[in-house]
């Protein structure tokens, strides 16, 4: 243990003494997450705690800890972050200032991306039995909830859109796979069914890497995301 | 979308229920499969079992009243009306042998699918609507403190650059040093000297050139013992020590004593 | 840590003792204030709280529950803020190394300070037939391999140049006398072609032991060695 203490070049001399002190690896975590505006991985905070300290555990501590309080420890998109408690969001939503209301055509879009990732403009457009105008997908692309996944490998190359880590955080879901009612979803005829076969996934994917029917995107369309999208729209 | 759309009731035939007073207005319906689904809950009955036949009759029907009403419909919801209209008769006719296209019950039930579909992803939507968004009801933290970022400079080198640094550091040092080095030069001073020792044993004119061979045995000092020497004699001269004639251009130089008569002068 | 939850009173059952909203009155505190981009007074606090709550029970009762934990309550300019506990102001600072190539102004500067050290910054000038810059020098202190050995004993004295152990482990030399030779650097291609018979490569020492030629550092160079060098470089 010994070693341990002088292997480390930051810790206060008396503070670790013996084991690293659980107690003060939580005020750490506690002062770090608190300080973050966005969520930090488990990862990034063992990186930051002294040396042997137990992250699991003072992750459920400090979640146990919170739980009842105004200001919760909660997971969104695979990290830890402090959220006021949502059942004070009566008192503290005065506090927001302009908060974009999606209309029903945006929302009900980004559902249909969230749950069909990867998914393409044609896909959205057959389920909803309209089309979609380029305002909609463009305005949620200025959310940062989805993005320009790849081009599904199809005549046209069409592109395939997904959700952001933005978008796991910002509806406080840890995980694409805990979006509610999922298992509604599939048992509507999500997956069975007269769907088209290139349609159906069984779970909706947020991953980075492309599915089988995906190619990456074209050097273009990093250049200029919302131009491309727009010609592909003037494309129709 | 949970909002009662208003419609008409002009059918009357399936529905038992006194619905509330109709007025036709697509404006409210995103596309004709919105339509159909508002229509087919009116039905009340699960989605599973929906009557497609009554569903295709109120559409067409709804469709009627609107143009009726002269109201200008989307194209695609005269599409739709058309296809349930053959849907409709399809159903209604005793079904032909079964031939390659599907049969109208297999239709009928690809469309209620289509609408369940739509009808699940509506009620996804609004649970996602209705949960704790960030920034509408729940917040992060209001003034985030932010990491100070100190930056640690890590240099990367290795020794093969290091010596390759060096060695064509000096070789371009020796290069330029070799020509340097040779470049001897006759200096003012040093012909001053020179030439005061001649004024010391001369009587008589003497060619400038003939004196001076001695100091240009490296070919490579003449233009240096010329120029230096030409100076300082024309300085001698200011000094009334020496007289100097040239008969014509790029003729030799005679240097003789001056007349100390004529020093004055 | 059971200790220290028991000494918390954050279960707000127990804390209600006698009114009933104080502790629903204490989270919805603890929220605006989490939430609240500025410092919040008493005054703003008791508009948004339960009406009759006690703000100033509230704030005491929030002040000595997050008196030991890794954020604090803490009163700013006469309002109220969490902020990071003081004593771990350390764990919001991050050390980022960023991996740099020298330059090759830098490398040439350091290969002749290491050939011929102890050697002035004139004296490399004129083996370099440039002047050096000042931060190509100051490069080289940052990176550890060169220090600050004496002054030379001549006009302006100088200050003389040499390696340090950092240079040596850095470059995998056990000794600074490994650097190789002039026949050495021939063999090894590094110099090539005919080389005049004046030409040589010093033998380099870095012992610690001045040389006859040079004095000890002043005072002042130890306290501000990098100012001491704007200085020197100053007086050119």
């Amino acid at each position: 243990m010994q070693e341990e203490t002088a292997e480390m070049p930051d810790a206060p001399e008396d503070e670790i003494s013996h084991v690293p002190d659980h107690g003060e690896a939580m005020r750490i975590a506690e002062a770090l997450l608190f300080a973050s505006a966005s969520p930090l991985g488990a990862a990034e905070l063992a990186g930051r705690l002294p040396e042997g300290a137990d992250v699991e555990k003072i992750l459920q501590d400090l979640e146990s800890l919170y739980a009842l309080r105004g200001v919760n420890l909660v997971r969104v998109a695979g990290k830890w972050a402090f959220r006021t408690a949502s059942d004070l969001s009566f008192v503290l939503a005065r506090n927001v200032v302009e908060q974009r209301r999606l209309s029903r055509a945006a929302m009900e879009t980004l559902a249909i991306i969230a749950y069909h990732q990867p998914v393409t403009r044609a896909e959205i457009e057959e389920i909803r039995g309209v089309a979609t105008s380029k305002g909609t997908v463009d305005t949620l692309l200025e959310t940062g909830w989805i993005r320009l996944r790849g081009r599904r490998k199809a005549p046209g190359r069409p592109v395939t859109y997904g959700t952001t880590p933005g978008f796991l955080e910002h509806f406080g879901l840890d995980a694409i796979e805990d979006l509610p009612g999922l298992e509604e979803l599939k048992g509507a005829g999500f997956i069975e069914g007269r769907v088209p076969s290139d349609f159906s996934v069984p779970v909706p994917s947020d991953a980075d890497a492309l599915r089988e029917d995906e190619d990456p995107l074209d050097q273009d369309d990093f250049l200029q995301p919302l131009d491309m999208h727009r010609t592909e729209a003037g494309e129709e | 979308m949970a909002k009662p759309l208003p419609f008409e009731d002009v059918e009357r035939t399936e529905r038992s229920e006194s619905e509330p007073a109709l007025l036709v207005d697509v404006d409210g319906f995103e596309g004709p499969l919105d339509l159909l689904l508002e229509l087919a809950r009116r039905q009340k009955v699960d989605l599973h079992r929906i009557s497609i036949l009554a569903l295709a009759e109120q559409y067409i029907t709804f469709i009627e009243e609107a143009r009726r009403m002269r109201l200008e419909l989307a194209a695609d919801y005269l599409v739709m009306a058309a296809w349930l209209a053959y849907l409709k008769s399809r159903l209604l006719l005793p079904e032909p042998p079964k031939g390659e296209e599907p049969s109208a019950e297999e239709l009928a039930t690809a469309l209620a699918l289509r609408l369940r579909r739509l009808e699940a992803i509506r009620e996804a939507a609004k649970k996602m609507g209705e949960r704790a968004w960030l920034g509408r009801d729940v917040f992060a933290r209001g003034a985030p403190e932010p990491v100070i970022v100190n930056r640690d400079s890590r240099y990367e080198a290795s020794l093969y650059d290091l010596l390759k640094a060096y060695a064509q550091q000096r070789q371009i040092q020796f290069n330029a040093r070799v020509s340097l080095h040779k470049r001897n030069v006759w200096s003012l001073v040093d012909a001053r000297e020179a030439l005061e020792r001649l004024v010391g044993h001369l009587s008589d004119w003497v060619t400038l050139d003939t004196y001076l061979v001695e100091y240009m045995v490296e070919p490579a000092m003449r233009s240096t013992v010329m120029a230096s020497a030409l100076s300082a004699t024309l300085e001698m001269v200011r000094e009334g020590k020496l007289t100097v004639r040239q008969d014509e251009a790029f003729a030799p130089v005679w240097v003789k004593p001056a007349d100390p008569a004529a020093a004055g002068v």
